[in-house]
């Protein structure tokens, strides 16, 4: 770490001491919000998401295929992730990288384990036929905390995500009908700066953190999933408050969501 | 003769572009061309990774192009395909011309183009972003690359085929020029036309890039002022 | 670019300039064409061609498969190319890299678009069973100008190509029919070297060149492909005669690829 | 509450740890855990391959988490998933802390964890033995992280969930600590729990792994003696 | 080479033409041979093996597919192998190695040839389905000659590996048993050092080596599989003595592995 | 006995070999050999990328083996398999004992032999085509590597067997030898023999090797002259 990085880390670490932030926030106020529900319209579902300066789309498409043999009535979802080169220099060949997987199985986790998405409803023909769920985010712009901008990106695209009836024989009708959620969950992040606990990192933020968190909280005040994230440790009290804090917020950004959601289908 | 979306013959799709959309690029662009939605980013000068592709005469430029599975009708696997390698070399050499390379020796320049959504004439679209997008980034050139396609539908020469006309079209000429000077740096052609039809659409296709032009000045403009 | 780059460079212009080149050809003279068609016995149609210094052969198979849902009547073809290391170092590991993909892609298109395969022809058994056609471009020497080498020797090859015919049960039988081709599309390739445009850039040239253009054509005098390559750029009129120049020089190189054809079939 | 395999709610599976037991490797440990049997090598300090990803003021650390195609119930294809690399990237995390990486800038320390036969927990059984082997190759660290997992079963929260708890549980959260502080560097969890039930869960897996620490301190002296 | 490699090599090419080795064995002694079958409970065969510092596991899982359509009558086998990464520096993204590909393909060669595995037995059902038997080497340790000690393994995990029985309908029974192996092909090999032959070279041999060659035998005598390895080269006359050696050191090493099995099967 | 060819025991097919066919190659030759035909390529002493694999003392030597598409009955698939990739290993430790690669430190040397049809005995073809272009590219050479097989077929060991009898042969057992020496740098068997077969293959293989041998003097002397 050169000397202007450690200048910018003691900067952001004593501000952090006293409570403050470089963009005048509060240590647990989210940024901006900004949904797009049905963004993209070849897609089934999709939302844009900012969240400050951090940019995500995120696209809901099926396709049908055989089920898992040892589920065979369970439809399946799939996410994945795309990043967008750093600014600093990075080897780029090679299979996808460790942060968009992690990026993808967080927030695919904070979904699955909610129980939200009703997958026998997505069984087609028992044993023969089912849907395959895609989750895509395209992180547009890294502005810190794409944990959080993709996992509201990929439960509101779900949640506003249509899908084509099919009859007992397998085949389509015309009838559509919304993707069987029966849960929102929200994923929301908090990093550790100077022993403080900061909701929704900027990407400053995150470069100087000590650590990070990402617990997914559903309405009911359950915890469906949590990550710790990069290196550094936490305490136990620290996980708790983090915990309380997560599902706090969760709430107040899942009122956004199904805000967004119901602006764009009147 | 009525085209299928009411445009007159000669007529751009609506075309909405803004410059400066993203923080973490050195360069960006939004485009929406149609029903086209399409980002370019900008990233560098940088250093040349893996450093053997280093020209210590000029800057080594690379663009990607790619699509996000959700932006096509069925969905795309992620990751690049045969097509998406091709725009992005052909896209490289529409772009290379224009670009002051020589000012930056042993560094890279790299270029993304996203397509969030596509209709036809994503590379078209893409060009005409990235080169707003070097603007942005403050990249020294010759020029603005503007680009536009021209086609061949139901036996007429007809300017920019939306993806209904570019399904059931008869051919299809992507173009891009450096419009100071009208000199060509993208073509393609697929279908089949006669010699005279293919000047014919060059033609109309040269006429579009320069109305294109007038847009990338006006968000050039929006953005930065006069 | 170093030195005796640069002195070559100006070499080549200047001669361009004057209408000369350094093999002491026309400016719109091809280099000897060599084609040897059926030149691998284990390949259904095959041919070794040979620019000036330039080497290829293109072998064609074929194999069943199902059709595309979307056009179950039809046949596919599928182009691709490898190409040998260059003299200067790269890396190569990887997927094929652009160049090769490039070659494949134009060298596809030119035949595709011409509309010479009629691939409804290929079908077997309508929705079920098709005939896939690999053309494979081997490049052995580059010595400037693959891309006409490798649609010449792609076009010979496909002509020469025999397939099995299939009883109306989707069985194949004993009798054997060539491959239904309705047309002879030929690339030409002219590159721009000091405002001057050269057909069939060997490869010094292709060094230096400003930039080359690859335009395909049929026997009735259509231009069904163009591909603009490399960086630089056209004025409207150097294309316009660039397409003349391939009307011609197609026509002449069909005469020659019909003709080797003949020969072997004697 | 009787557990499938009879243990007591905050029971650990037998475990067996032994240090040094690969001669190639700069460290090594190997743990027996429940039914899971993993091998953990440590390979450097030692050049940075590609060099760009080499660090001036500490050193660069990689693990890779890997499973055998015989480990599991159904054969694994050979190679990197999805799920290896995360778990290769938050192990990476939980050790990180405890290594002094800045004594070693410009090179890298490589981690490799190979599950021979999975059951529940190779995660944390992972980290356990990353550690010693951390400590075999005499890398100085800050003090050993203990990893274990607690979760929920039958509306219970126990410690170390075998394969069976883990398929038929509710919620499973593999922790890591560094035991001398306490401190938490590997913290996941998956399933639904209320915050006391989280609270209890933690409490629960915390003091595993203070077990766990003891079994580490023991299997190093059998090593090295007191 | 550095000038300690160069003294190591010196060393033990002296110590080789004296008929001695750095760890006092006889040039044509094993080191230790330790086999533990059955060492994975999840997989089908297995087996732990110790050559001295050497150390691999190996195991035999089956699947279940379609057969070849040219043998459509036989099972398959299937061999890989995995190697940790070596302490010197070395690239590591991409495809398996060559050495891990040689590994696997000189073991898979030996048992193949040897004609031990009877995959007509492995067939289930004619034409339709047959089992797929793959091999799975995973190298813990490297102190040389993996080869043996993965040649011993796999053919262990084999001897020892259960199947399901299928009845004539192609579903499984509750009967269990042995894969049908008819031999038990043993690999053994032999490196050049000073013009001297040693059987299982140690690592520090291996570095120094001229040359090695490994010869797989069976228990008739036969010899079933061959490799050269490496550069170097040898005399006719020293091939000839490799594979009496290797004929007379597989019969031993054959009646540790049965003996080993035996063990575990009372 | 006779053969399905009709050759004699000890009789190769005909082999045709010329050097210096490739224009872009630093060394070159072309083998026809029964009914495989086969190109040789030598590119370098050239720069090492990546660079971590020079050595101080040596050239880096890779040859890489591969076949195209349409070389055999079934097409295949194009890019490296695990057969080829071997091939390439055994390719490279058949060729690297005849050159002098400690002439040049720090660099690397790639040969490409590339199977345009393939019949039996592709490796030691290409090895013998392989030598011809190392010659041809000037690198200094102990002496020419000569490749032939030997194997079993009806009980009898014949030289040199072609598709059929490789198919339905019992043994095979392709060798490379330094000519001048006899040294034997390739060697690979598979099938069932007795010591005594193996023994009688090799003698047969090596009185191959050494007719190929003449066929490539005889092929430098075609180029170069006496």
């Amino acid at each position: 770490m050169d000397a202007i990085a450690n200048i910018k880390k003691e900067n952001i670490t004593n501000l952090a001491i006293e409570g403050k932030r470089a963009d005048e926030r509060d240590l647990k106020e989210y940024r901006e919000l900004k949904i797009i529900p049905n963004y993209i319209k070849k897609a089934e579902g999709s939302a844009y998401v900012e969240l400050g300066g951090t940019k995500v789309i995120v696209g809901v498409k099926y396709d049908i295929g055989t089920p898992f043999p040892d589920i065979p009535n369970e439809g399946v979802m799939t996410t994945s992730a795309e990043l967008p080169p750093m600014a600093s220099p990075e080897f780029e060949s090679g299979p996808p990288g460790e942060d968009a997987i992690e990026l993808a199985r967080v927030v695919d986790r904070g979904i699955r384990e909610s129980k939200s998405l009703d997958t026998a409803k997505l069984c087609i023909k028992p044993g023969e036929l089912v849907r395959i769920v895609f989750v895509d985010i395209q992180v547009l712009d890294d502005d810190g905390n794409l944990l959080d901008a993709s996992g509201i990106g990929a439960i509101t695209a779900l949640k506003c995500a249509k899908m084509v009836v099919y009859d007992d024989d397998g085949n389509p009708t015309d009838k559509i009908e919304p993707l069987p959620l029966r849960k929102v969950p929200v994923t929301c992040t908090i990093a550790k700066i100077g022993g403080q606990l900061l909701v929704d990192p900027q990407k400053d933020e995150e470069k100087v953190m000590d650590t990070r968190i990402t617990v997914t909280t559903d309405e009911d005040g359950n915890i469906v999933a949590m990550q710790k994230g990069e290196s550094g440790s936490f305490k136990l009290g620290e996980v708790m408050e983090a915990v309380r804090l997560a599902t706090v917020k969760g709430q107040e950004n899942r009122e956004k969501i199904l805000k967004a959601i119901e602006e764009v289908s009147d | 003769m009525t085209r299928c979306d009411g445009r007159k013959k000669n007529e751009l799709r609506d075309v909405k572009m803004e410059v400066g959309v993203l923080k973490r690029a050195d360069g960006s662009a939004y485009i929406e061309w149609g029903n086209n939605k399409i980002f370019a980013g900008v990233y560098g000068p940088k250093e040349v990774i893996p450093r053997f592709l280093a020209r210590n005469d000029r800057a080594y430029l690379r663009c990607k192009y790619s699509m996000t599975p959700f932006s096509v009708e069925e969905r795309k696997r992620p990751g690049p395909d045969r097509r998406s390698v091709e725009i992005g070399k052909v896209t490289t050499g529409a772009l290379a011309p224009a670009i002051l390379l020589e000012n930056y020796p042993n560094s890279m320049i790299e270029i993304l183009i996203d397509v969030m959504q596509a209709d036809a004439g994503t590379r078209c679209a893409g060009i005409t972003a990235a080169t707003l997008a070097l603007v942005d980034a403050g990249i020294p050139m010759r020029g603005l690359v503007s680009a536009c396609a021209a086609g061949k539908v139901d036996d007429e020469i007809v300017l920019d085929l939306c993806k209904e006309e570019d399904n059931l079209g008869q051919a299809d000429i992507p173009l891009a020029i450096l419009s100071r000077t009208e000199e060509i740096t993208l073509l393609q052609m697929d279908g089949i036309m006669t010699e005279n039809e293919v000047e014919e659409a060059l033609g109309l296709a040269i006429e579009g890039c320069k109305s294109v032009y007038q847009m990338q000045m006006d968000a050039l403009k929006t953005k930065y002022g006069d």
